[in-house]
């Protein structure tokens, strides 16, 4: 509270003297400063938070930047003097510069000095401070945050600063942004009703979700405000109901994407093939590990190329998996057909096999895979926030689908997977070198549950048990949908996983997934061969 | 073209041919009779590839074919039309008769107009999974089928079973067709005596895992030959 | 042979909780190692007995059985999960030997033949909470964790305490979610909703494990930052962290008796030391490895104190042995089998190490019966001689389930 | 009489294992509790509780092996008919325990009054009877596969779409287990016990008397699949395995055959779960993780799928294995394991029972080539697996 | 026609798949004791009728009523075999693991419940039935070989077997002598003739000597529907039986 009054204190100084601001950068003597910094370096965090305030009140032009370091935990203490310098770290050494001055000091060991502590509500407070110091400034992007964080803090002294912001501001969306922080300030203020009323239709026009914070303390307020607020909470809500109904089917969509990667593998090596293979979930594993190597070696070489890293694990997994998978097809698998149960034996010894594998060469722990900028944070669409890895591995999904559709449908090598798969015998009969196509159908399934892994690797942890987390659901999918139809693996993906998001906000995540169990096992009694069932003569049989 | 010398071929410990020989000319249909159970859907699947051999040799074209796998045999030109059609029965009529260009030359991946022309149903049934098809339609397709492959030895076992009589005569006529006009070989395993007599240029007949008798056509109808073939 | 003391290794090294537990079978080859070139015990060497009961909770069960009876090992190392250490405590019991147990867990519990080293929830849950309603000016909660006893009980005890300070039912949000939870969507989306009725919200996650990962990226993703949601979480350490990018993550915060930025001369020894040994200097040190050292070196005191290996021996005078701990100070064993720690709260770096922000003045000692807890909040555990019961009940004055 | 009755039902192999099985259950007792420690023939107390670990699953791997040896019925999900025959003893053990809980309280097991359970749950009504939890351990395991099996077998579900589904029944029963509000003691289970029928769970001679338990029950379990399996109910299960449609166009029921030995299969998992948990000391919903009933499979087919001896085997190797490799090899035992199962896979593929076959197979080959006479080709003898696996995907 | 005195009764039955019209309002009747002959060119929905008779395909409209009253379309497979209606399929499909006796054990007629199977033994007259039986199909010295390892021709009669096992009252026989020899051809009509003094007969063949010496009326389908019905020599002379299905 204190804070805030402080604060607009400087605001209101900095309005009225906004002119000046602008024209002759403000400069405090460093006799001014340099305590004010040191003061950063307090015992606690209370003092440091004073020490903000000191500094920014003096308006230098110097403060934001030193903030800004503050908040990023570029500042330190030297443990010998106490003196706080600006640091960059370099080997074991801090590279030191004055921050009053900027003058370059001498390295410091890592060991002399200490971090100058943050926390949240200091990196808050940062933002704020920083925010009343940039509403003007030249930087969009700047002037942007500047917005937000007086969005935040909804403090009713900003009024008069965002007033002369918006008069000035030119790019309209960070107008409109400025304007709905007024808005929030006004609510937040003692103003008269008429004006918190306009403010109230102000801010029920922008984000319903924001808006439904600013305006839930005044549902309780007496007078036309409350009535006002009340009836803006109700349309959003309503809004929100089928914003949520929305929200449901575009989870599930992408919970089904994923269950579509994690089982369109099987789909080939055990709805075409009708091999048991336990060891799927260990094809999409290697895959996401092989996205860790790459990105291991991309981070080691050429680390500008980060953002290509996944262009360049698809086809590496689907080599390393589909290379896998051959070996596996050729040493073992090939023994087993016509025993398909027999390689639900196997395929599970190959999976223990690879697991441990993997665990002594990687080791038992999580490792890292790192997001592209672009896999990276999220877009609204409407109320709905939708993340860019779902978005990617929804339409990466897809793709893989209908490439495979393809490739099963109108290839002449998918015809003879399918023919071998059939009748071997009779296969090999018509010409088709079936030892081949084999091992070729066993690496493709292989190979795609790899490019699986470097997708799944984006939302997911990569350990020696990835694979185990995803087998059932995996099954489940293939079967649910129609063992042999990539159609219903497709379908039955895409309806688990809006089952699953829709039955998870009324029964709970855990209930959901049980019901979703049990709609499995009741579904199969109505369609006992999958919701895409082979029909005929052939099947009956 | 094809000749089996001294086969002999086991199941487990059952011995199903006991050094069986018999030769296969150019351009001439050679018949197999026997009863249920003496061997011959066995020596049809040793000349195929489908079941090694436990002494004995085979040649084609002749090079012996040892242990030459099924693909290379087909691929050398011998197609098969099995007992029990052996159809793909999950794909369609189209892609079961496809599957025979894996063997065919690259220029021949079509399905040859005779195949139609003889089993005028598969052309509007193209569409039509392999395992809807009735039992006649089905070892039509396995003809036709094994015809796309274009080969030069065509190994048929019991064509004829469950087939209409008029598509009967009309693989009569194409198999001495194909003798005739594409100079095939063909060996059929039969138990249409008629059919048999009708088409044959020489006979074998089968009883116990052994070739008991080797003639032609016309021997069929001698009292010494008919007793192995009666019950 | 008679000339080495043989100590049992009981974690899992496959399976689902391989990813936690082998790090803490290292540490304990680690510490042998480091006690053997010290000389040992009673002039022993000490001899490490492996076993992988493969995250599978009977097994848990035989291989103790197996390390008693046949390895005759004198005391066992070893559980992470609650239901390991539920299997196996019969065993101990039975047989009458000694386990150290190092992993926080929910309390609600006291053995005779166990040394529980990790938190119980008054060593993590509650000063967490206090931090972030003092420090964050925190009102509106959401508990989230996965679907089993140690969030659940823990949640239970949260709730009752925050309901005792005051907050309302409609401010607290509680979900469960099964293990390995791997699609969050909902759930954040839920918590950015409950979290944006005006009030400051934190979320408190006792989410386990594996499911952590994609919790965090989902968070990440959806743009929830510390200073607008903090997260505080008592299963998460640098050994979980390892395994994401922190960037998007820095400020959020956990809860530990240790951190392996603990600025303190025996930590930077430790890591030291410990990196030499595993021949890698990227591996972390997490507060379930402090915890094992601590108890280790516990168990080496009482051992020399009481000159015998033998489990009625150390039992006794094991109660009061007090060892540094890796946060600079010392750690006592308490008469309930429990120990004292000093309780930090870190926030999250973005060079997946933590920031601590808050440290206990003092030591906090582990209450293995929750007061928070109707049933429990009569009972204390003290065994000692001549008391000796682990589940004393002060208001009826009786010794509870000690039938002989 | 009797035992010539007895013989009519149970083949020579059988007989040889009951009576094995019999004398298990008398001398490896009698000498844990009679020889002195110090006698190279005593069985530790240890190797007591151990092998009776391995008899419980060995009666689960016979009752698997009932429906899918003998019928082609794949369960991916028979653990938790196992689980939940383990859970109805387990309550009976908690219900057992009494005021002697860490809280004291005469009625609430422990975990229900630190979660703050204020009174019995309906369904753990009745368990402190002996009597009335021995019927539980039968009829809930029972009950539900027949509802299950009611279900699936009328509608014709078969081959991987039973599979999947029986595993999905497993995966859900884990689920709700692991949740506390189900009032079965959440992820940690049921545990602590202290006595049975008044006797020491912990005492020499109770853990004994429950191994002996064990092996009698096994004992029985094995005439009650032998039975079946030589009577015509037997056969015709074979035919539902072979050609399951086949069977109907001759008259016969093939759901009801199924849900019959289905049920059966069931309650003995039960039983096999009950006799588990006392001996073990806990039940926890990890019992019922899928990963669980694909091991049951694996003993099944290691030991030799569709024999009545295979499936002990199988589960008593692979579980020594598990127990001796985790001790001896802890960092990479994974690997030997998991090379058991290919090598079992590619070089025994009928199990490790399949290998006396095999060789006894060999030498009539030999001698058949020898003399160059065709032998009957019996099962034993030809090449042939005498068991063609169910179609399991088209 | 009434429906009650007949054994079987079939009155504008059609079924389709996926649109193509197998069995087109199909008609048919077969007293108590007749035997008769169906042919008809390849896809003429012989089959698929006996798969409608034996409740594996149900009608899309139409009524099958056996012995009078029993209403087939509201029956499954196995209460049909019960009523009294034995099939042989044209693919031969026997029971592979089952030795050739067992298959036959497994095909005699008695109790079918899962309880009286359990606790089934063997009588000698059940014994002597299938003895008799092994005789008759010829495989007398392979009875105790497993079905798998039988050739196609006898597992064909393995079928017929088992068909005779059953003792229906009615038998539809599917292509009985696809693949046998002549002189066994000969021999199975006679069993067939045999066998129709007492039950009656539906048999499917496309052998027309065999057809003749059956001696019986005969029925052609085509296209699902009944296109011709009368003697063996009538029928033969029908111009559109010689057009679709004989041939010149
Ligand atoms: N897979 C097999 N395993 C064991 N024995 C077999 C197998 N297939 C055939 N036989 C046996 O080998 C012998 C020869 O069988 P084959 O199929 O060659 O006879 P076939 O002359 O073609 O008879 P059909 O006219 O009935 O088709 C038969 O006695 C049969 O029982
Ligand atoms: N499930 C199905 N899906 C599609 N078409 C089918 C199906 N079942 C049968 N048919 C078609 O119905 C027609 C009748 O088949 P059916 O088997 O009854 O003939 P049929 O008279 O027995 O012939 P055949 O003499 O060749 O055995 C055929 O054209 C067949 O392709
Ligand atoms: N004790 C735990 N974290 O289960
Ligand atoms: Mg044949
Ligand atoms: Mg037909």
């Amino acid at each position: 509270m204190q804070f805030i009054r402080l604060l607009s204190a400087l605001v209101l100084m900095l309005g009225i003297f906004h002119h000046t601001v602008e024209a002759h950068a403000q400069t405090v003597d460093e006799a001014t400063l340099r305590p004010l910094v040191q003061a950063l370096a307090g015992d606690n965090f209370d003092d440091t938070t004073k020490a903000i305030s000191d500094l920014v009140r003096t308006g230098d032009t110097r403060v934001s930047a030193l903030l800004n370091a503050l908040g990023a935990g570029d500042l330190y203490v030297s443990k010998a003097d106490k003196s706080v310098f600006l640091g960059k770290r370099e080997g074991t050494d801090y590279v030191a510069t004055d921050p009053v001055t900027g003058a370059k000091l001498a390295p410091v060991p890592r060991s002399a000095a200490e971090k100058i502590k943050v926390n949240n509500r200091l990196r808050r407070e940062i933002a704020a401070a920083i925010g009343g110091l940039t509403l003007m400034s030249e930087n969009a992007g700047e002037r942007r945050s500047a917005a937000e964080a007086i969005l935040k803090t909804r403090d009713p002294e900003s009024i008069p600063l965002l007033d002369q912001a918006i008069a000035a501001e030119k790019d309209p969306g960070i107008k409109a942004l400025m304007s709905q922080a007024k808005a929030a300030a006004i609510l937040n203020s003692d103003v008269p009703d008429a004006e918190k009323i306009a403010a109230i239709t102000e801010v029920s026009a922008g984000n319903g979700r924001d808006a439904l914070g600013l305006l839930t303390p005044l549902e309780g307020a007496e007078g036309p405000v409350g009535e006002a607020a009340r009836s803006a909470i109700s349309s959003i809500n309503s809004e929100l109901a089928v914003w949520n109904a929305v929200q449901n089917i575009v989870y599930g969509l992408s919970l089904g994407s994923v269950l579509l990667l994690a089982a369109i593998g099987l789909a080939i090596t055990f709805g075409v093939m009708g091999v048991i293979n336990m060891a799927h979930g260990e094809m999409v594993m290697i895959g996401a590990y092989t996205t860790f190597v790459v990105q291991q070696v991309i981070r080691a070489t050429a680390p500008g190329i980060f953002d290509y890293s996944l262009l360049i694990a698809l086809p590496a997994a689907f080599l390393v998996s589909g290379g896998v998978g051959v070996l596996i097809e050729r040493s073992v698998i090939r023994f087993l057909y016509g025993r398909p149960l027999e390689t639900l034996l196997a395929t599970w010894g190959i999976s223990l096999v690879l697991q441990q594998a993997i665990r002594s060469w990687f080791g038992a722990s999580n490792v890292q895979v790192g997001n592209p900028s672009w896999m990276a944070g999220s877009f609204e669409l409407g109320l709905l926030t939708l993340t860019w890895s779902r978005l990617w591995i929804i339409v990466f999904a897809l793709s893989v689908f209908a490439i495979l559709q393809l490739v099963l449908k109108k290839t002449m090598l998918g015809l003879r997977m399918r023919a071998v798969t059939q009748n071997r015998r009779m296969a090999s009969s018509m010409g088709i070198r079936t030892p081949w196509v084999d091992a070729l159908t066993f690496g493709l399934g292989s190979g795609i549950a790899g490019i699986a892994g470097v997708a799944l690797s984006q939302i997911d942890n990569v350990s020696p048990n990835l694979g185990q987390g995803y087998i059932i659901d995996s099954f489940m999918v293939v079967v649910f949908g129609g063992v042999g139809n990539l159609w219903g693996t497709l379908v039955g993906a895409m309806s688990l996983g809006i089952a699953n998001k829709f039955l998870e906000p009324f029964a709970g995540a855990v209930l959901g997934k049980i019901l979703v169990l049990v709609l499995i096992i009741l579904f199969i009694q109505k369609r006992p061969r999958g919701l895409f069932a082979l029909k005929g003569r052939a099947i009956e049989a | 073209m094809l000749t089996v010398e001294n086969a002999s071929l086991h199941y487990g410990a059952a011995q199903a041919l006991r050094g069986v020989s018999l030769e296969v000319k150019p351009k001439s249909i050679t018949c197999v009779l026997g009863r249920n159970g003496v061997g011959k859907t066995s020596m049809l699947r040793a000349i195929v590839g489908q079941h090694p051999l436990s002494s004995g040799s085979i040649s084609f074209d002749g090079s012996p074919l040892g242990k030459k796998p099924p693909y290379d045999r087909a691929r050398a030109g011998i197609a098969f039309v099995p007992q029990g059609r052996e159809i793909f029965p999950l794909l369609t009529v189209r892609e079961n008769l496809a599957t025979g260009f894996a063997a065919a030359k690259r220029g021949d991946r079509n399905v040859p107009p005779e195949v139609f022309e003889l089993f005028p149903v598969l052309k509007t049934m193209l569409g039509r999974r392999g395992g809807d098809l009735s039992g006649g339609q089905q070892q039509q397709l396995a003809i036709g089928r094994a015809l796309v492959t274009r080969p030069k030895l065509l190994v048929l076992d019991e064509p004829t079973e469950g087939i209409q009589p008029s598509i009967i005569k009309d693989i009569g006529r194409a198999i001495q067709f194909l003798r005739d006009q594409a100079g095939l070989a063909i060996m059929l395993v039969e138990q249409y005596l008629d059919f048999c007599r009708e088409l044959a240029d020489h006979v074998y007949i089968m009883d116990r895992g052994e070739i008991v008798h080797s003639g032609d056509a016309a021997s069929l109808d001698r009292p010494d030959v008919r007793k192995f073939l009666t019950v | 042979a008679d000339d080495t003391i043989k100590v049992g290794i009981l974690h899992s090294l496959s399976g689902t909780m391989a990813i936690s537990e082998t790090t803490l079978k290292d540490t304990m080859l680690f510490l042998i190692d480091e006690q053997n070139k010290k000389g040992g015990v009673l002039g022993k060497k000490l001899e490490a007995v492996v076993v992988d009961p493969a995250s599978d909770w009977p097994l848990f069960a035989e291989k103790a059985r197996q390390l008693i009876e046949q390895d005759k090992v004198a005391a066992v190392f070893g559980c992470w999960t609650s239901s390991s250490r539920k299997s196996v405590l019969p065993v101990f019991e039975e047989l009458n030997s000694l386990l150290f147990y190092p992993v926080q867990y929910e309390g609600e519990e006291s053995s005779r033949n166990v040394f529980y080293t990790g938190a119980a929830p008054n060593q993590q849950a509650i000063p967490a909470v206090d931090y972030l309603a003092k420090e964050e000016g925190v009102e509106r909660w959401v508990l989230a964790g996965t679907d089993y006893v140690y969030p659940q009980t823990t949640n239970k005890i949260l709730k009752a305490y925050l309901n005792a300070k005051g907050v309302k039912d409609e401010d607290i949000m509680i979900n469960y979610t099964p293990f390995g939870h791997s699609d969050w969507q909902t759930i954040v989306s839920d918590i950015k909703k409950f979290g944006s009725a005006g009030k400051k919200t934190a979320v408190v996650s006792t989410i386990n494990g594996d499911a952590n990962v994609p919790f965090y990226k989902e968070l990440a993703n959806q743009g929830i930052k510390a200073e607008d949601i903090p997260v505080v979480a008592f299963s998460v350490g640098e050994e979980e962290l390892a395994g994401l990018d922190t960037k998007p993550l820095v400020g959020h915060l956990a809860a530990w008796n240790y951190f392996q930025s603990v600025d303190a001369d025996v930590n930077a020894d430790f890591i030291k030391e410990w990196h030499a040994y595993i021949k890698n200097d990227k591996r972390v040190t997490n507060d379930p490895m402090e915890a094992t050292y601590i108890g280790f070196n516990m168990w080496v005191k009482a051992v020399e104190a009481a000159g015998t290996t033998d489990s009625g021996a150390v039992i006794d005078s094991i109660v009061g042995v007090s060892v540094p701990n890796l946060s600079g100070g010392s750690s006592t064993m308490m008469p309930n089998h429990h120990i004292t720690k000093p309780v930090l709260i870190g926030e999250v770096q973005d060079d997946g190490q933590f920031d601590i922000v808050y440290q206990t003045p003092g030591l906090v000692v582990g209450d293995e019966w929750s007061d928070y807890l109707p049933g429990s909040k009569d009972l204390i555990s003290d065994w000692r001689k001549p008391m000796a019961c682990g589940n004393f009940n002060i208001a009826s004055g009786k010794c509870g389930g000690v039938t002989n | 009489m009797m035992t010539q009755w007895f013989f009519l039902h149970v083949d020579r192999r059988g007989s040889i294992v009951i009576a094995l099985l019999v004398a298990i259950a008398v001398l490896v007792p009698l000498s844990n509790l009679l020889l002195p420690v110090t006698s190279p023939l005593h069985v530790p107390t240890y190797l007591v509780s151990l092998i009776g670990k391995y008899l419980t699953y060995a009666m689960l791997a016979v009752a698997l092996d009932l429906v899918w040896g003998f019928c082609g019925i794949l369960s991916l999900g028979h653990g938790a008919f196992f689980a939940l025959g383990g859970y109805a003893m387990g309550m009976y053990l908690m219900r057992q325990i009494g005021p002697r809980g860490v809280y004291a309280d005469p009625v609430l097991p422990d975990f229900m009054v630190f979660l703050n359970w204020k009174e019995l749950p309906w369904f753990w009504y009745g368990f402190d009877s002996f009597w009335f939890a021995a019927l539980m351990v039968v009829l809930v395991p029972g009950v539900l596969a027949f509802g299950f099996g009611w279900l699936a077998f009328r509608s014709r579900v078969t081959g991987v779409y039973l599979s999947i589904i029986t595993q999905a029944l497993t995966y859900a029963l884990l689920l709700a287990f692991f949740r506390n509000d189900m009032g079965f003691g959440g992820n940690n289970g049921l545990t602590d016990f202290k006595d049975i029928l008044g006797f020491n769970i912990q005492a020499g001679s109770t853990r004994s008397v429950l191994f002996a338990a064990t092996a009698l029950f096994l004992a029985l379990a094995v005439f009650v699949t032998s039975f079946i399996v030589r009577s015509k109910l037997g056969k015709v299960l074979v035919g539902v395995r072979d050609a399951e449609s086949r069977m109907r166009f001759l008259g016969y029921r093939v759901d009801r055959y199924k849900l019959l030995v289905w049920t059966i299969s069931a309650m003995m998992a039960g039983i096999a779960g009950a006799l588990y948990v006392p001996q073990v000391g806990i039940i926890n919903p990890s019992e019922f993780e899928p990963a669980n009933s694909i091991e049951a499979v694996i003993w099944v087919a290691v030991g030799g799928r569709g024999t009545i001896i295979g499936p002990i085997i199988g589960a008593v190797l692979v579980n020594f294995g598990k127990t001796y490799f985790t001790a001896a090899f802890p960092e990479i035992w994974l690997f030997a394991l998991g090379a058991l199962f290919i090598v079992v896979t590619l070089f025994l593929p009928k199990g490790i029972l399949g290998l006396y076959g095999m060789w006894k197979g060999k030498r009539a080959d030999r001698a058949a080539r020898k003399k160059d006479v065709a032998p009957p080709p019996v099962a034993a003898v030809s090449g042939r697996s005498p068991i063609p696996e169910p179609q399991a995907a088209e | 026609m009434n429906a009650h005195d007949t054994l079987l009764y079939l009155d504008g039955v059609s079924v389709s798949f996926d649109g193509f019209r197998a069995i087109n309002n199909l008609s048919l009747v077969l007293q108590a004791g007749e035997m008769r002959a169906i042919i008809g060119p390849n896809g003429a929905g012989k089959t698929t009728m006996m798969d409608i008779i034996t409740g594996k395909t149900r009608p899309d409209a139409g009524d099958v009523y056996f012995n009078g009253e029993v209403d087939l379309t509201k029956h499954d497979e196995a209460e049909i075999a019960l009523l009294g209606i034995g099939r042989k399929f044209q693919k031969p499909t026997v029971f592979e693991s089952h030795t050739v006796e067992d298959n036959l054990v497994l095909a005699l007629s008695g109790p079918r419940s899962a309880f009286s199977t359990l606790f089934h033994r063997q009588s000698r007259d059940e014994i002597d039935r299938i003895h008799e039986i092994l005789y008759t199909i010829r495989l007398y010295d392979k009875r105790v070989w497993l079905a798998a390892n039988l050739s196609h021709g006898q597992k064909q009669w393995l079928e017929i077997g088992m068909l005779l096992a059953q003792d229906p009252k009615l038998l539809l026989v599917d292509e009985p002598v696809a693949g046998m020899t002549d002189a066994e051809t000969a021999e199975t009509a006679k069993l067939l003739r045999d066998i129709a003094k007492t039950r009656s007969v539906l048999v499917v063949e496309h052998d027309m000597h065999f057809v003749r010496e059956l001696g019986v009326k005969v029925t052609c389908l085509h296209e699902g529907s009944v296109l011709a019905e009368g003697s063996l020599d009538f029928v033969s002379n029908d111009q559109r039986v010689i057009e679709v299905y004989l041939g010149r």
